[in-house]
């Protein structure tokens, strides 16, 4: 398969920066025909962006483009579209699925791509006017399930079948193409039952077998481990490690993905856990909670939080970690128990929470967390004084905005958080997003909580505004003994800002530990419980 | 292949036009108008009107003519075939004819005056063209915005409940 | 670079107008330098514009309270007008005459109106998105409805129903002996006897200016505000507590309301009633106004109600006139209907951060 | 297991509440308005001959996910403007029929670009904007037909003219066509006419929608209906492709109002298309389709029903209410409520869709937290 030594894919001093923001250093690697590589590495790790890049993504070409060679068969290459990729042997099989959800899994695996024959209409209006060919369909699709190894009914419409099997036609539609070299898998056992991954696993060796390479991305370790033949660990944008599966293990890689260098772990708990926290009293207590959040589901959460500590939530993205602001909150349907000062709180009421002096800073800005079209005097006074009647002026039963009052206070946090703005009447589109998440943060303390839902503070800022945004939580937190639960993708940003770590693991919680932990502890948790 | 395509898309163009300029001619429809009048005076020589002329197109009865009476008939294409059962004079056994008539693609109503044409004479003495008198109608209400309902004509409801009402006026 | 600063707000401001606006103002201006040109009286156009203002600025503001909770446009104001017509015909049948049968044709209708408010309000927050096509159809199916009611309900006064049946409403009826003038005839401000073909109804201007100021000024308080967050984003003001559902129930009944209340000053001043088919011919005109205004399907204020109408009917009243005058065909008809549906073609057309 | 029948019971009802409603009115309003068997019967099978082209027509964009092609109205203005033409040029019959259809072409892939790149650029929105389209093209045609036609566009019968000289009347004969298609190898079966030609062209377009179907564009059509993001993503032109089945549906619909016109013998110029695409989309409603499915059955059964209540409505109505209007603007009503009824019921679809989605994931995750809880 391997023609003279050379690889079906080399990636060669891959860079790439998004404005600045360098996600990708030197990356370098190299893919045999009929090798599975496996990919691992914490979010934000650059999995993603890397397979972006090898697939021609729009998203790369619109932000700079990238730096570096990818080289196929030796060749170098740089697709302008996924269809360029596509082309050139590059299938992949992304987490959301791509299916049309009224065809059969046969029209699914041909779509667009579907045997047609032609006919006297054709020649004149067009091919778009050949029927399709429906034996060839059948024949094309089973041999591409068949290539596959793992039986699914071709003639069952997607929307009638097991998550399992969308995922296997996503698969089988890949090997369909004829040209496929290269099958990138960005998690796909995410949503497989157990049974199922065992099923698909087989059908990576069968791939392999007939000289396909794939690109496995996963989370679930042991899986590298039973099907890879090279393992290549990604951290914050570099490869740390690229070794054969064989002489590695999981503690190994666990190791690998969220190892700091020694002095960076040592400088990242900035205070040590506060004395007078160790044995505060619990202030909210979560028993049980379940929340139906797509994509971030809480199965089973069980938390206490103790009065005026900053609590931070961790965990890898789409095991549950966000689920449990959005679902104490009211925001997507809940259910458990939670208790907040020794009171139960209504779950599925965003009112009932905000009366009990709860706030929640959405990590959704511009869906939840913003009106986008309104003033920023607007965003920052609305839920104050919907809430708690605050801004407003009594004329016998007519509350009346106090457009002064709402000025003053909104002043007041451009200035505390210096947020760049040409005047408090500007509209909430028109800022950065860094400026976006300090004009939400202020929407809560104008609420003056006792208790604060952070959700992912620094998400898509950069690096000076993101140590503002903490530095704000933490002044908030310190001077008005507001109890802070920060939760974040980022570990490090947790372990800088918080008293105690919960992380968030296949919905329900992996562990709590103090933020003084060492990295390798985290990560264990990280992939411990990982559905 | 591309100029394949183009061919075969001029081609049926083409067709498509043809099958157009085909229906135009085909179709085009006349009305003709027979006359049984007798002419007074052609190039010097009178030629009678019949007794009685019974014209049929198509098999069907299209006009029973007594002297000096008009018959109309329409016609699609562009020439006419009639069959006549004429009575010269009274008590006369009747007597069949074909005609043919080519008529001309311009003109909508064409008058045939039946005793010349039987008479074999030229063309300018049995044809002329039917020009239709155009009364002075009253202005006839426009439209308003079709905003009301009525399903149908026969609904009833087609009132035109526009703004010219509420325009005051 | 003060000029170009000046031109990038020109831009600006350019844009936020957009361009149909603009074409409409400018053919609105143009109609009034033509008028005199063509030998029509200006002042008399004036005094028709405004009259016409007058009349239907009140149906127009009623589109702001639905916009303003992305309820979308309202087509589906016949149900308003329908209250509002509901209200006229039975204050009439109770015996009321002239000004007083004007209030209490409001009084009357207020219940009617919360009544089909509220129940189409529950309806759009069960279809959340799709609002404006239900809101078509619902109007269409109400005036249809009622068009047997007309024919049902057992009114008696002779002035109204049917001359030769007694039975049924008449189609149109005349208000002369009721609340004809109602408004306008209040503090009218004559020209005429001074050479000038002017005259303001001030009292239809002032019962506008107060209804725009009450809507103005509920959209400051607390509830008012609320509203316009949950135009803005609904998922947000969820978020902050507020129940979407019956806020934007609050503003259909108050859009419903403010429907019939303006069915009943359009009446005042046009002197007649209209029944049966006649609500649905109240759409058009109310959207595009709003429309044309400024408004887009998510955003509406009181100037831009002020400001449509103005330019809507000076469209539907000058046009005639003064290009009947120019071209000597009447296209007036003609250009208020690409006009009105093409605002909205237009209005439907402009992308939107977010569709509820 | 007897729950589930039962379940299904209930769903079929939901789902076919708007033809079993109509079936119920007909049974009531027909021995009430003591037409007799064969009157009703040729009053149907002639409406049917002349009003299922048209609403065939509707088919092709509910497929590619546009919903009811309330813009079909610009096809039949497409189609008239063709009629006013065959019309003054005096081309009679059959010929003066696909004449016409061939003239119609144009116009309406004309308008059909038109409606349909503004509809993509109001994706979510087509409904209301193509029902908007109606009403400012039908300021266009009117501006054209009355304006226009016999000042810039030659016309030569005065005839056909208004009056004032520019400007078409009113109303506009077709005497010269009409029932052409109607009458050419008609059968007549006691008492009951069968336009077999009409019925003929029917049946071959219901063979081309069937075959459209299997045809990659047809493919791509209810891929693009389906889920617009997952059409892009697999290489199908979405905006193109809906672009296209907008033209076809306006074209068709050209075709349908002139086949529908030549039945009538004449059409009121200004408002004829007026209302055509509302009482089709009711009867296409009636029929059991909704926003997003639609079959030929429901064309069928449609038109027969919608056709019967509508023949019946007004004759009922006097029998019970003794005023004849009662019953005519009870068959309004009864057309718009059904549309507003089919189009909540989607759209309140759509909501549970979602949220039932979410109950069934919740009630999972307890599963499995029990599950859980006890392993």
């Amino acid at each position: 398969m391997t023609n003279n030594g050379t690889p079906l894919l080399r990636m060669q001093n891959i860079k790439k920066d998004f404005f600045g923001n360098q996600v990708l250093t030197d990356i370098n690697f190299t893919l045999e025909a009929g090798q599975v590589l496996g990919l691992c590495g914490e979010n934000g790790a650059g999995k993603s962006t890397l397979m972006k890049i090898l697939f021609g993504m729009d998203v790369i070409r619109e932000t700079g483009g990238y730096d570096g060679d990818v080289l196929l068969n030796g060749q170098k290459t740089e697709f302008k579209t996924p269809f360029d990729a596509l082309a050139a042997g590059i299938g992949m099989v992304h987490q959301e699925f791509s299916l049309i959800p009224g065809f059969t899994a046969t029209e699914n695996i041909l779509l667009n791509r579907e045997p047609k024959k032609k006919n006297v209409i054709s020649e004149v209006f067009g091919d778009r006017l050949n029927t399709l060919d429906y034996k060839e369909m059948d024949r094309r699709s089973g041999e591409a399930i068949r290539k596959m190894g793992v039986e699914i009914d071709a003639g069952m419409t997607i929307s009638s079948m097991p998550v399992g099997h969308k995922q296997f036609t996503e698969i089988a539609r890949e090997l369909s193409k004829d040209q496929l070299k290269l099958l990138i898998l960005d998690e796909p056992t995410a949503v497989l039952t157990e049974k199922e991954a065992e099923a698909l696993l087989e059908s990576i060796r069968n791939m392999a077998a007939q000289g396909i390479a794939v690109i496995f991305i996963t989370h679930r370790l042991h899986e590298i481990l039973a099907v890879c033949d090279k393992v290549v660990v990604m951290r914050d944008g570099y490869v740390v490690k690229d070794v054969p599966a064989a002489e590695a293990s999981v503690s190994d890689i666990t190791r690998w993905m969220v190892g700091r260098e020694v002095q960076k772990a040592a400088a990242a708990p900035a205070e040590p856990v506060r004395a007078e926290n160790r044995d505060a009293r619990v202030v909210m207590s979560i028993r049980n909670l379940w929340v139906d959040m797509p994509g971030e589901t809480v199965r089973d959460v069980s938390l206490d939080i103790r009065d005026g500590e900053i609590f931070g939530i961790g965990g890898l993205a789409g095991q549950g970690k966000l689920g449990i602001p959005n679902g104490i909150m009211g925001l997507y349907q809940a259910g458990g128990t939670v208790e907040f000062d020794g009171k139960p709180i209504q779950l599925n009421s965003p009112r009932k929470c905000l009366d009990a002096s709860l706030a929640f800073v959405s990590e959704d800005r511009r869906g939840v967390g913003l009106l986008l079209d309104e003033s920023l005097e607007w965003n920052v006074a609305f839920p104050a004084m919907q809430i708690q009647n605050k801004f407003l002026k009594k004329y016998g039963p007519v509350r009346w905005r106090d457009e002064k009052a709402i000025h003053a206070v909104t002043k007041k946090y451009i200035d505390a958080l210096e947020i760049k703005c040409t005047s408090s009447r500007q509209n909430a589109r028109e800022l950065s997003g860094g400026n976006q998440q300090k004009i939400c943060l202020a929407k809560a303390f104008a609420l003056e909580p006792r208790f604060l839902f952070v959700s992912e503070p620094t998400r898509g800022i950069d690096v000076g505004a993101k140590a503002l945004v903490l530095d704000a939580l933490k002044r908030f937190n310190r001077e008005s003994g507001v109890t802070v639960v920060m939760i974040s993708s980022e570990l490090e940003e947790l372990r800088q800002t918080c008293d105690r770590i919960a992380i968030i693991s296949g919905g329900q919680v992996a562990g709590i530990l103090p933020a003084a932990d060492s990295s390798e502890d985290f990560g264990a948790l990280m992939v411990s419980k990982v559905i | 292949m591309k100029g394949k395509t183009l061919v075969i898309r001029l081609a049926v163009l083409a067709a498509v036009i043809a099958v157009a300029a085909v229906m135009m001619v085909i179709g085009r429809g006349h009305t003709i108008y027979l006359d049984n009048k007798t002419i007074e005076d052609y190039q010097g020589q009178e030629y009678k009107s019949f007794e009685r002329v019974v014209v049929t197109v198509d098999g069907e009865e299209a006009a029973k003519l007594n002297k000096r009476e008009r018959g109309m008939a329409t016609c699609m294409g562009q020439s006419f075939t009639m069959t006549l059962e004429i009575t010269e004079k009274k008590g006369d056994e009747p007597r069949t004819e074909v005609v043919t008539v080519d008529l001309p693609y311009s003109v909508d109503g064409i008058v045939i005056n039946l005793p010349a044409l039987l008479a074999g004479l030229p063309e300018d003495a049995w044809y002329s063209e039917f020009v239709p008198q155009v009364q002075e109608e009253d202005e006839e209400p426009l439209p308003g915005e079709g905003d009301a309902f009525g399903l149908e004509g026969d609904m009833g409801l087609e009132g035109d409940m526009g703004l010219e009402g509420d325009l005051g006026v | 670079m003060h000029e170009y600063a000046s031109a990038i707000a020109l831009r600006y401001w350019l844009k936020k107008m957009g361009y149909p606006r603009l074409i409409i103002a400018g053919f609105l201006l143009f109609l009034f330098i033509m008028a005199p040109v063509t030998g029509s009286d200006l002042a008399t156009q004036v005094t028709n514009v405004i009259n016409r203002f007058s009349w239907n600025a009140v149906l127009v503001l009623a589109m702001v309270p639905m916009i303003h909770s992305g309820c979308g446009l309202n087509f589906g104001i016949p149900l308003g007008v329908l209250a509002g017509l509901l209200g006229g015909t039975l204050a009439i049948e109770l015996g009321f005459t002239g000004p007083m049968s004007f209030v209490m044709a409001i009084v009357v209708s207020t219940p009617f109106a919360v009544l089909f408010g509220g129940g189409y309000g529950m309806l759009l927050n069960k279809i959340k998105g799709g609002e404006m096509m239900v809101a078509t159809y619902v109007g269409l199916s109400s005036v249809s409805l009622m068009c047997i009611m007309w024919l049902l309900i057992p009114y008696r006064n002779p002035s109204i129903v049917m001359a030769y049946t007694g039975v049924g409403l008449r189609n149109m009826f005349a208000l002369d002996s009721f609340y004809a003038g109602a408004l306008s005839e209040f503090l009218k401000i004559d020209l005429n006897p001074l050479g000038i073909n002017l005259v303001i109804p001030t009292g239809s201007i002032l019962f506008f200016a107060l209804l725009g100021l009450a809507v103005w000024a509920f959209l400051h308080t607390k509830t008012g505000t609320a509203m316009t967050a949950v135009g803005s984003n609904p998922t947000f003001a969820r978020a902050s507590g507020i129940n979407v559902d019956r806020i934007r129930t609050l503003s259909v009944i108050l859009s419903t309301w403010l429907g019939a209340v303006g069915v009943l000053t359009y009446q005042q001043g046009f002197g007649f009633v209209q029944l049966y088919t006649a609500p649905l011919n109240m759409t058009m005109p109310a959207v595009a106004a709003v429309l044309i205004g400024g408004a887009s399907v998510n955003k509406a204020s009181i100037s831009n109600v002020i400001i449509g109408t103005l330019l809507f009917q000076g469209l539907v009243t000058m046009t005639p006139t003064v290009i009947t005058a120019l071209i000597h065909t009447d296209v007036s008809e003609v250009i208020r209907i690409i006009v009105s549906n093409g605002m909205v073609v237009y209005a439907l057309t402009r992308k939107t951060e977010e569709a509820a | 297991m007897k729950l589930k029948k039962n379940f299904d019971g209930l769903d079929f009802l939901q789902n076919n509440l708007v033809p079993l409603m109509f079936i119920i009115i007909c049974a009531v309003c027909i021995p009430l308005s003591g037409f007799s068997a064969s009157y009703l019967i040729n009053e149907i099978v002639t409406r049917m001959g002349r009003n299922i082209f048209l609403i065939l027509s509707l088919l092709i964009p509910i497929m590619a996910g546009m919903g009811l092609n309330f813009g079909m109205t610009l096809g039949a203005m497409a189609g008239q403007v063709a009629l006013i033409f065959v019309t003054d040029w005096q081309i009679w019959g059959i010929p003066g029929v696909v004449l016409a259809m061939i003239l119609s072409v144009p116009v309406s892939v004309l308008l059909g670009l038109l409606c349909g790149k503004l509809m993509n650029m109001a994706k979510g929105r087509e409904m209301i904007l193509g029902y908007m389209m109606n009403y400012f093209v039908t300021g266009l045609y009117q501006l054209v037909v009355l304006y226009f036609m016999a000042s810039i566009i030659p016309i030569r019968h005065a005839s056909i003219r208004l009056p004032r000289g520019f400007g078409i009347r009113t109303t506009v004969n077709l005497a010269n066509m009409r029932q052409c298609l109607d009458n050419e190898f008609a059968i007549l079966y006691k008492g009951v006419k069968i336009p077999v030609l009409n019925f003929i062209i029917i049946g071959v377009m219901c063979l081309i929608i069937i075959w459209f179907r299997r045809t990659k564009l047809g493919q791509d059509m209810r891929a693009v209906g389906q889920d617009m993001e997952v059409a892009q993503a697999a290489g199908i032109n979405v905006d193109r492709t809906r672009i296209i089945s907008i033209i076809i549906s306006t074209v068709f619909a050209g075709f349908g109002q002139i086949i529908y016109l030549q039945n009538i013998g004449n059409f009121p110029t200004y408002t004829a298309h007026s209302q055509i695409g509302m009482f089709c989309i009711a009867a296409l409603l009636v029929g059991g389709a909704s926003v997003e499915k639609a079959s030929i059955g429901n064309v069928f059964l449609g038109v027969i029903l919608f056709h019967t209540m509508f023949i019946v409505a007004p004759r009922a109505g006097v029998a019970i209410t003794g005023d004849a209007m009662i019953g005519e603007y009870f068959r309004v009503f009864v057309s718009y409520g059904v549309i507003t009824l089919a189009l909540v019921m989607y759209e309140i679809k759509k909501r549970r869709a979602r949220s039932q989605g979410g109950e069934l994931l919740a009630q999972a995750q307890r599963a499995r937290r029990e599950g859980g809880a006890q392993s």
